[in-house]
Parts: C-alpha cells; structure tokens; sequence
C-alpha cells in the first residue's frame, strides 16, 4: 500500500505523528458467501480527518459498521480509545448514508433525542440542542417536522443529532448524498469548522472525489470488493482551510491521483457489482 | 315456485308439506311447488312470505300477530301446528333440576325474548311459584344452543324439542315439560297470506291448504313412512324421525288446517304474557277462513 | 385549505342530497311506507328513543361490549404481532390463514365460544375479537416491517435497550399502521358483537334491532339502525381525522 | 412451503386439543369432521347447496369486482371525487352491514338477489379503496412518461395505468374474495333453503356439529387455498421495486 | 448575458454557426403564485450537446417540461424543428429526473415498449432493442425486472427505452442521479459516444459541474428561482472527446468558472429554498 504525501506532513497531520484513536486490524467482513470486506488495517489518528473513497458496493459502509461496532468482524481487531469494540462505545457518533431523521418528531426533538435518552438535565439539553441547530443552519425550522424538510435539511437534522452528543469519534456515511453538488461543498465548509471547534477525530465516506480531496488530511481509496485501501492519500492541507483551496494547484493533482485509481476499479467493479443482487432470472 | 314455511329443515312445522310434496299431493292439484323457503323463524319468516314467489307461508302465530298489528297487509287463512306438547326442558344426566321447583336459584336457558319458549318458561314460574329473581333466565339462541349450553354445562337446564330432544336422549334427561305448566293446544304457526294473494289467488290458497291436509293425514296413517321422507327432506336420522313422528301422532301435533280459536287466544296470553302483544286482536279482521275446506271453516 | 372546505361541502352537500331523495321516496309512497320510513321520521324517532331513555340500556351494553373488545384485540394483535414478527418462519406459514381471516363467518363459532367460555357475554367479546385481532396482527407486522433499517440503526447508535427501541423507534414509526388496525380493529369491534347481538343474544343494540325486526316495530328498527351506522360513521371520521392531523405532519411532501 | 405444512399440522393439532378441551357438543374432531365432510361430499344434495353458494357467489364477485375497480378507477383519477367519496366508503365499510338485512330483503326480495345483493354489499367498497387508492398512489412520473411517448388515453390506462396499479387490485381481490364470500354465507343464513350458508345454520339449529364443522372446515380450506393461490399469483407474477 | 468561449469556436460547435432545433423565446412558467422559471430564451444548435447546471428547485426540470411540451409555458413561445410545440413532439425523447422504469415488464418490455406502441415490425424492435441493450451494458439482463435491478441500472434502462426511439433531440433530466460520481463518469462517456454517433441533440440537466464540464459543447448556467440564463459557456470541445479530458487544463479553467457563479447563486438558493414548502410552523 502505498502512501503519498503532496505537501510537506509538517503542515498537516500526518497519522504516525500522533496518538492512534481507533485501529482495525486484519478485519475482514463476509455476508452469507459474499466477501465485502478486508482483510484491512486502518490506524486512525486522534483529531485527523480521514475519508474513505471507493466505487459503489465496495465495502465502505461495512468498514463503518465494523469500526462504530453496529457489525462485528468476522475476523480481526477493532479497538476505540484502546479498547476492543463490543456494541457502540460511548464517545462514537455515526451519521448514515440513509436519512435516519424520525419523522413523528420535531427537528428540535429530533436533536434532542439522544440527550433525553440519555437522561441529560433539560436546561443542557435546551442549551446544547439550540447552539446545534444554530451551527447547522436549521434554527428556523426547529418546530418543523422532518417531512417539511428538503433531503438535504434532513440530512442536516440527522448531524446536528449525532454532533449535541460530542462525540469524540465521528463517522458519516455519505452523508451529503441527497444535496446537490453545490450544497455539498458548502456543508463540507461547515463540516470542517466543526472539526476544528471539537477537535473530533473524523472518518468521512463520500464518493465525491472533490469532497474528499478538499476537507481530508487523508484520504484512503478503496478496492472494488472486497474493500481493502490501495492507497492512502496525505493531502497536508493546514488545519484553517476551505472549500477555497480547490483554486489550489495541488487540489487538481490530489484529485487526478484519485482518479486514476478510481477509474480503474469503477471498471472492475462495474462490470461485476452494479446490480446488487447477485442473481437474475 | 316456493312457498315459506318456518323452520324448513330444523323443526317439524313443515313435515306435512314435505310428504305432500313426496306423494304428488301438490301436483295432484296443479300446482308447481319446487321447494320450500325457510328462516329461523319470527319476523323474517312473514316477510320472506311477503317477498316470496307465492305469498303462502306458513309462519309462528305471534309474528303473523304483529305483523298484521303493525299494518303489514297479511291474512291468518288456516291453522299450522297446534300442539307444544314436544317441548321440554332438559339437563345433564346428573343434572339437579328434576322439577319444576328445582329451577330456583338455577340457570335456566330458553331461546329468544318473547319467543314461545319464554311464553311457556314464564308459565312455568307462575306454576312453580317462583319469580323471575328467583333464578336466572337467559336467552341461548335456537334449539341446537340450548342443546350445546346444557351439553357443555354452561346452564342448568334449557329448553329443547323435536328431534333434538329424540335424538339425543342419551347424553340428556328431562328436566320438566311445556305440558306441565299449561295446556299444551297452543297453536303455534298459522298459514297467511297477502290480502293482495286473497283476491287473486284464491284456487292456488285452497290448493295448498288442502294438500297439507292430506299429507297430515298421511302422516297420520303412515307415520313410519312419513318419518323417512321428511328424513330424506331434512337430511335426518331416519331411525329418530320415526320415534318423533310416533309421538306426533299421539298428540295431534299437526293440525288439519282449521282454526282453533282457544288455541289461538292461549297464544294470545302468552304473547302478553312475555310483552309483545301491542293492542287486543279482533280475529276477525285478522283472519280469512274462507280459503279453508267447507268442512273446516265451520269450527269456531 | 379552500379546496379541502370545498371537498368537505361538496360530501355533506351529497350525504344531504342522499338523504333528501330518501326523504322524497319514501313521502312519494315511491316505495310502501310498511317497508321504509322517511329519514326524518327516523330521526324523530330516533331523538326520543334517546330522550326516553328506553334503550339506554342496549346501548350502554353493545358499547361497553365494544370497548373491551376493541381494547383486547389492539393488545393482543399488537403483542401476537410482534411476537410473530420475531419469527419469521412462523409467520411464512401463517400469512396465508391471516390473509383469508376475514372469509370465516366467525358466528358460527358461537357454539363453540359458549362451551369454552360459558354463556355470558365473553362469547360475544371474542366474536368482536374475531376480527379486529387478525386485523391488529396484520397491521402491526406490516408496520414493524416498515421501520426503516437505520432507524434501528440509530437506536443501537444511542445504545437504547430493547424495551426503550420499542418505545421510542419501533412503535412512534409503525405508528401508521398501528393505528390503521386501530380503526379496522373499531369496525370490527362493531360489525361482529351487532352481528352477533343480531343472531344470538338477548340485549345490546344488535338484539333490539332484531326484536323490533321481528315485531315489525319498524320505526323503532330504523332509528336504531340509523343510531348504529351515525354512531360509528361519527367514530370512524374522528379516527380519521385525528389520524390525519397526527399524519400530516409526518407526510412527506 | 415447508411452513405451511407446520402450520397446518399445528392447526389442526390446536383444533384436535379445543375439541378435547370443549368436547363432541360444541366442537367436532378434525377426524369426524373430515369423514363427514367426505361423506357429505359424496351426496348429491350437498352439491346443489355447494352450487347455490357458488353461483351466488361467483355473481356476488363478478359484480363486486367489477364494481369496485371501475368505481375506483374513476374516483382515482378524478381526484375531487375520490376525496369526497373516500370517507363515505370507509364509514360504510365500517358499519354492520347484517342490519341492513331487512332493506335489502325490500330491494332485491328473496333468494338469489338478495344472496348476491348480500355479498356484493360486503365486498364492492374494499375493492373500491384498495383500487382508488392504488390509482391515486400511482406513480406520476409513469404517466409523464406515457405523455412522453405520446400515448393516446386509452392506451395510457390500458398499457401503464392498469398494470401499474394491478397489485393493488390484487390485494383489493383478496380481500374482496373473502368479504363478499362471507356476506353471500351471512345471506344464506337468513333467507334461503338452500347454500352452505344454509347448512351451517341448519346444523347449529339441529346441533349437527358434525355437519357445521364440516362444512366450516370446507369454507375456511376453500378460502384459504383461494387467497394462497392469489397470493401465489400476485409473487408470481407481480414484481415490486 | 455573458458568452463564455474557452476556445477557438473552430474546434466545438458554436451555436450561431449552425441550424436552430428548437428554441425558447421569453419563456415563463408560474406555479400558483411561484414564479418557477424565466423569462428565458434559449436556442438549440441542430446536433449540439448543451447542458443546464443550477441550484437545486431553480427550475432546471420545469425548463424541461416546457421545452419538451409536457407543460405549457405561461407566457412565451416553443418551437421545435421550426414548429410550435403543443404536447411531446414527434422526435423528442425525454429521460426524466425519477426512475420511470415500468415494474411490470422485463428490461427488454421495458425498453421496446416505445416501439411496439408506435406499431413496429417485430424483427426490427428485436434488432434494435438488442443494440440499445448491449450499449447500455444490459444485454445480461434483458430478462430480468426493474426490481432486481439497482437504481442506477434502472436509469439506464429508461435510458435505452428513450434511445430505442431513436429521437432527433433527447432531453435529460439528471439521468445520472442515482448513480455514484465514478459510474456517472463512465457513463457520461456512452453517452458522448452515443450522440456522436446519432448526431442528435442533447439537453442534459446536471447537478454535476464537471459532468457538465466534460460532456457539453455548450453549458447554461442558471440563476436561483426564478431561473433564468446568466450565462452560458462554450467549451469548445472537440467532438470526438472522452472523460480523459478532465486533464486538459482548460477543464479546470471550466470548472471554476462554473464554480464562481454556483457558489454565489447557491449562497441564495440555500437560504431561501433549501426547504421546498414555504411556510413552516
Ligand atoms: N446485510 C447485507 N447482507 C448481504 N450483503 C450485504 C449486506 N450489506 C451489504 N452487502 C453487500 O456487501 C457489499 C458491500 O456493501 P457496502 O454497503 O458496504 O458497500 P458501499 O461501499 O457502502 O456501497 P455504496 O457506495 O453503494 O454505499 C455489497 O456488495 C453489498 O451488496
Ligand atoms: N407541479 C408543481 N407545483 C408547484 N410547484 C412546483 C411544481 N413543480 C415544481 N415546483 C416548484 O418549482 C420550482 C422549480 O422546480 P424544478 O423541479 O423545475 O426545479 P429543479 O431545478 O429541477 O430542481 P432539482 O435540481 O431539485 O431537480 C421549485 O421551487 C419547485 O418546488
Ligand atoms: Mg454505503
Ligand atoms: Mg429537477
């Protein structure tokens, strides 16, 4: 596996120089016959922004549920904060590529709900779900129901849900796929402010290429299935960034180095996975 | 064409009419009669009278009553069943009702509010005498309920009659009888017609009423051979249908068709006994001898 | 909300023609007065029947019937429901026998209902059950299969335990459909124990109207009938409508 | 397949245990019921019952389907309508149709009339909802794409409208199956001397368990294997997203 | 207006050049209240690709409809082939936005369902449902359902049915919607090699700048709601070019021009119609 740096890993945050924050080792993951997974090894590094390309269909969202501990590996180690991952550790938050808002609740309940689950005092949960719904843009619709929302308004609603409850460990699956492209970059700005004010560690899986090359310090791409990284990508962007940088020349050469990769095992994995059952009459 | 009669296939009201029909009585006479319309009895049976092909039914006396009482535009043109001498109550075999003044602080089963059975139970209080807080009574349903409730020991003691009551006499006894507490010449069911049929169809009225005449005759003469007809009609146990039949004839159950007024005015009583009867009855506004055989229409 | 003003007048506006022609009909004598009565002559009736009191009895009887089965068939059909949904072998097998459940004249159990619960009003419960418990299982399969996966997800997510998934995820979105056999399991309710009072028993609103149908008291017969259907017609719009408000938020647009 | 098997073998296990519980008056064994159903097959009287309710009950659908999806179609497609009468038929669904016994015997008078008028009272409105709603529901780009292709309106309904909505139409038919079978038995009850509707009632009056089972046995196994086969149908041929 | 060229008109297919196919003068659409789309004119070059990028509710898919007849504009006039136009033309060919695929017929009913309703000869529906079938990599599953399939397979399904028809102008409704942005890639490039070789004209609507980038002789650049033209750029692609023009440099001098106007009329958009109802309690 190759690992290629484009700026110089003093600006950025290069994985080995810091603390690790959550680690698979050998994971592999099989469903029934079908092998969607590894054997992979990931180190992720406490506070870095990781993202994790691929095409379609080649393990991604199984990398997460193995990592967040919703799945279990059906070989290998997963570990959080030094510890093996049995069920959802406390500090993990996931933002899925599905829209998981609750329709019967107000957005502002929406947010709340992990909070009250959790049996928070009512005055913190009040405090922290209005600076959320703030942060997320969503202060107006706070009384709104899911349903009087665009996809991407809820998408933001399902963030602003994981994000009240701090966790110290995000993972969002795709979770600009029902903006347009437009919107993608912008919530990606807002994204990265986050980042920066929390200090997280972030683990985001995207299929747009720009997407990852402009908020990531790295940037694993995947294999068509079974996902294993073929190559993990060090942009060394400086902490204070944008979606500006795109106007940067090593954005254009990040993303090229994406594509070549990419394009050939969108050709391998076309051919074999584009219909996702596995049997047709 | 089909005529109605109460009960067709459940009770015995229309055993005369199935041997006529058997014997050629109704062809002998003209008429085209294909099959029998029935109901569980009550006010569905006149009014399937009055929607049926030929308006002729034969119905239970009180709902002939209060059909006429509420303005419906039907004749009584003959007598039916004159006899309640085949209703009993009955128990479990180990039952602890034995008599009439066992019912106290019992559960006792008949079928229906207002029905004849609650006529002749009521009668049995006053012949015990017992009140209505003494004991329970509740309404079961039609005979094969109580039957069943008494079976599966849900009441002490409950009203049956032909053929349930012959053909099951092993796994019941007899508690008391209807005839016990009353005379039991009661008519039951009474032949009506419309007053719009009366004035047109006249021969086909006569020709009915006599054909059920001479198949009560016949069954008179032949109750074994009645028995195994009306069993074919009904798809019946033979065997407990010739028992049946054989106490029919002690008793006179079938009446000939004419009209017996103290049979009726029991009826009466019993009607208002149980709170159905709205207003006095003039029979004479209410029935319509002149459809009966000569001889017949004399009896008053 | 001017087109739903105008879809709401234009049903009343038919109901009331509907019961206008009823009304020309029947003082016409287009069809015999013996046989049907004019709609306002029913609902004299009907208003002092009610004011007399005379059938308050029947009434308090077929609606408290009405209750306990309703209530007994959402918490059986809600628990058999999940409980089959839990096995899904189970289930494969008995999709069939829930598909045709409706087929069955469940009256005719009635013997069988006496022998096993006694004579009293259980048998005419477990006839209102008869329906509406399929209905329930129905229903709550049906929505505990449409809970989306990742909001199960979601709740593994916050760590919730089993009985607060089902409280705060599974039931809150099968909601829906849960409340669809809430109203079946209603119509049910009514349609078997007046079935039943109407064949079998000796009280409640389906024997009165049997007794006067048998006594040919006309009147008294079609003011309970209009009784029974005004009664659960006005239940059913209030189900419906508190089910519209409670869904229209949820409804995506 | 193996399931239902199971299944059926538990139920009648579970009858075999209610008629041990209950006892031979309320209940007869699957056993007895069985051969008495054989035996009663074997008679030429219980066919002409069985033929009644058949015939009856074939009219009794092919009205009610008939019925229901032309009436649903139209107040599908014109929305206004259909929110008007969706209530209706829903409230009407609701109410215990048995009392309206007495009009129809007025309507339609005795036999077969009022048998069919019986069962297509029970059966019409499901139909009608299901196949209202189907066409409501449908799928607005399907009908873009026909504009697209500039299809003529008939050809629009026959080759995109109804098949898109056949599912639902399906399951509309299941229902109304079993619904308008019930209501065809319920008007035989009353008024009638012939149908199996007839037997039933008449075996609970002479408390012939035996044949009241058995003739319950035949309608639930009727009903049964018609919805199954429907439901077979329906996987068979019908292919959802 | 603002013309944009990125290169000598020579090389692409600048549209005064050539012959108008249709064409839009100072169309409008309102829906109720909601001005939707225009005034706006628009004319299309006989055989040129032009693409229509926007924010999202802009009015992108209602310039469709008006265009293609499906939708009466308010005010304004349409033409096709020097025609006004009053319902779907014949010769036009429309892939919408949603998946149109018809559940109850096979792909192969599905894709020549057009041609049996126009009454073809059946050898020649075979012949040509067999070509579509195999350029849109069906061809394994010509038997198989729409709902055996995934969404993106579906697309393409609705995608040869349109083809089949073999329309003189074919208008897409971001038909690569449910695809990933590597699968998008490949099949933007079918989809030049199909207009080469049919030499119809294209409108496709795309959310995807580079898409739009790589495909288009020419792109309209839309403004929020009401939508309307702000400017349009010529490529200047040659015509025989593939998605490995995404490393000539010119690309990226496209891309960010694109970017420049989207991100300010997304700032709009995002503010007042990232919810499509309008009144929220
Ligand atoms: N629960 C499951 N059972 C069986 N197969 C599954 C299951 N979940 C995923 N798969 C299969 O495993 C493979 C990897 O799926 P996964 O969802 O991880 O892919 P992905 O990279 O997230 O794809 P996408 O980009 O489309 O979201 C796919 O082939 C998928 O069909
Ligand atoms: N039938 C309609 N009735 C009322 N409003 C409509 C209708 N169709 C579209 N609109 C509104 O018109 C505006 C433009 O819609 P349109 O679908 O053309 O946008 P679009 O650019 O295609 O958006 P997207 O990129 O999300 O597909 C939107 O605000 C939309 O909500
Ligand atoms: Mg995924
Ligand atoms: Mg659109």
């Amino acid at each position: 596996m190759a690992v290629v740096a484009f700026a110089d890993p003093g600006g950025g945050m290069p994985a080995t120089a810091r603390e690790t924050h959550a680690a698979l080792r050998g994971v592999t993951r099989v469903y029934g016959r079908l092998a969607a997974l590894g054997p992979l090894d990931l180190d992720l590094a406490k506070g870095e922004f990781f993202s994790v390309v691929g095409p379609s269909g080649c393990g991604k969202s199984t990398l997460l549920d193995v990592l967040s501990g919703l799945g279990r590996p059906n070989a290998g180690t997963v570990t959080f904060e030094g510890a093996p991952v049995d069920g959802v550790p406390d500090g993990v938050g996931i933002v899925f590529q599905e829209d998981a808002s609750f329709p019967w609740l107000s957005v502002r309940d929406n947010v709340a709900f992990g909070l009250r689950r959790a049996g928070m005092d009512g005055a913190e949960i009040a405090r922290r779900v209005d600076y959320a719904l703030g942060f997320m843009g969503l202060s107006d619709f706070a009384g709104a129901y899911p349903a009087q929302l665009s996809g991407g308004m809820r998408q933001r609603v399902c963030i602003a849900r994981t994000l009240v409850t701090q966790p110290r460990l995000i993972l969002l699956d795709e979770p600009f796929g029902a903006l347009d492209q437009q919107t993608r970059l912008l919530m990606g700005d807002e994204l990265l402010r986050l980042w920066r004010e929390t200090g997280a560690t972030v683990l985001l899986i995207t299929h747009a290429l720009d997407e990852a090359a402009m908020l990531s310090d790295r940037i694993g791409v995947m294999s068509s299935r079974p996902g294993r990284f073929i190559e993990i990508v060090e942009t060394g962007w400086p902490r204070e960034r944008d979606s500006r940088i795109v106007a940067d020349e090593r954005f254009g050469q990040i993303t090229a180095r994406l594509w070549s990769h990419l394009r050939e095992e969108s050709l391998k994995a076309i051919g074999k996975s584009s219909s996702r059952k596995t049997s047709v009459p | 064409e089909t005529i109605t009669v109460t009960h067709w296939g459940s009770a015995f009201y229309g055993a005369p009419y199935a041997v006529a029909l058997e014997k050629g009585f109704f062809k002998k006479r003209g008429l085209d009669i294909t099959g029998f319309l029935t109901s569980a009895g009550g006010g569905t049976s006149v009014r399937n009278t009055l929607a049926g092909e030929v308006p002729f039914g034969e119905v239970a006396l009180p709902a002939a009553i209060l059909a006429i009482q509420s303005g419906q535009p039907i004749k009584i043109i003959s007598g039916g069943v004159e006899s309640v001498e085949d209703i009993l109550w009955i128990t479990q075999p180990d039952g602890k009702v034995g008599s009439l003044a066992d019912m106290k602080g019992k559960k006792i089963a008949y079928t229906a509010p207002g029905s004849v059975t609650n006529m002749i139970i009521l009668n049995c209080l006053q012949k015990a005498g017992l009140e209505q807080k003494d004991l329970q009574l509740v309404a079961a349903g039609d005979l094969g309920a109580n039957l069943s409730a008494v079976l599966n020991r849900a009441v002490d003691a409950a009203m049956s009659g032909e053929p349930l009551w012959s053909g099951n006499q092993g796994k019941v006894k007899a508690a008391f009888w209807a005839k016990d507490c009353m005379n039991p010449a009661l008519t039951q069911t009474v032949g009506i017609t419309t007053t719009e049929f009366a004035r047109t169809g006249g021969d086909k009225l006569r020709a009915l009423i006599e054909a059920r005449r001479e198949g009560v005759a016949y069954i008179k003469a032949n109750p074994d051979e009645a028995a195994d007809i009306v069993a074919k009609a009904y798809s019946g146990d033979p065997k407990t249908y010739r028992e049946v039949f054989r106490h029919f004839v002690g008793f006179e159950y079938f009446g000939d068709g004419r009209l017996h007024y103290d049979n009726m005015n029991r009826m009466l009583d019993g009607m208002k006994l149980v709170g159905r009867l709205k207003g006095p009855v003039d029979w004479k506004q209410v029935v319509d001898p002149s459809f009966l055989p000569k001889d017949l229409q004399a009896t008053q | 909300m001017t087109r739903e003003r105008a879809i709401a007048l234009t049903r009343i506006a038919w109901l009331a023609g509907f019961v206008l022609l009823l009304e020309a009909v029947c003082r016409l004598h287009l069809v015999n007065p013996l046989t049907l009565i004019p709609p306002s002559e029913m609902i004299a009736t009907l208003w002092s029947m009610l004011a007399s009191g005379e059938f308050a009895g029947d009434i308090a009887r077929t609606f408290s019937t009405v209750a306990i089965a309703l209530v007994l068939s959402i918490a059986i059909g809600f628990a058999l429901g999940v409980a089959v949904h839990a096995l899904p072998r189970l289930r494969r097998g008995l999709d069939p026998l829930l598909a045709s459940y409706y087929s069955i004249p469940t009256f005719v159990f009635y013997p069988l209902f006496v022998a096993i619960f006694g004579l009293n009003s259980v048998p005419l419960i477990v006839l209102g059950m008869a329906f509406g418990v399929p209905a329930m299982i129905l229903s709550t399969l049906n929505g505990l299969d449409r809970v989306p996966r990742v909001l199960m997800r979601t709740a593994q997510v916050h760590r919730l335990g089993r009985l607060a998934t089902l409280a705060h995820v599974v039931m809150p979105s099968a909601l829906p459909y849960l409340l669809t056999g809430v109203k079946l399991a209603l119509a049910y309710a009514f349609i078997g124990i007046i079935a039943g009072e109407f064949i079998l028993a000796d009280a409640g609103l389906g024997h009165a109207i049997a007794y006067a149908y048998d006594g040919f008291e006309n009147r008294t017969m079609y003011a309970l009938m209009l009784f029974v259907l005004v009664v659960v017609t006005g239940l059913n719009m209030t189900l419906h409508a508190w089910e519209g408000r409670l869904m229209r938020r949820r409804a995506r647009a | 397949m193996i399931d239902g098997v199971v299944t059926a073998v538990i139920a009648i296990g579970a009858w075999q245990a209610l008629h041990a519980y209950a006892g031979e008056a309320a209940i007869a064994s699957p056993l007895k019921a069985l051969r008495h159903l054989s035996g009663l097959v074997a008679t030429a009287g219980f066919w002409s019952h069985a033929t009644a309710t058949l015939t009856a009950f074939a009219g009794a659908l092919a009205i009610s389907a008939a019925l229901g999806i032309g009436l649903g179609l139209v107040l599908g497609l014109r929305r206004f309508a259909g929110e008007v009468a969706e209530p209706i038929l829903s409230g009407l669904y609701a109410i215990p149709k048995v009392t309206l016994y007495p009009v129809i015997l007025l309507i339609f008078g005795l036999g077969l009339g009022a048998k069919v008028a019986f069962g297509v009272i029970h059966g019409v409105i499901p139909i009608t909802l299901f196949t209202l709603t189907a066409v409501k529901g449908i799928n607005p780009v399907l009908i873009r794409t026909a504009r697209a292709m500039r299809l003529s309106q008939a050809d629009t309904i026959r080759t995109v409208l109804a098949p898109a909505v056949l599912p639902e139409i399906v399951t509309g038919l299941r229902v109304g199956f079993s619904l308008t079978l019930l209501g065809v038995l319920v008007g035989e009850m009353f008024a009638s001397q012939r149908g199996l509707g007839f037997l039933i009632v008449n075996g609970i009056s002479l408390h012939n368990v035996k044949q009241t089972t058995a003739v319950i046995l035949m309608l639930v196994v009727v009903a049964v294997a018609a919805n199954g086969v429907l439901l077979w149908l329906d996987r068979r041929f019908i292919h959802r997203p």
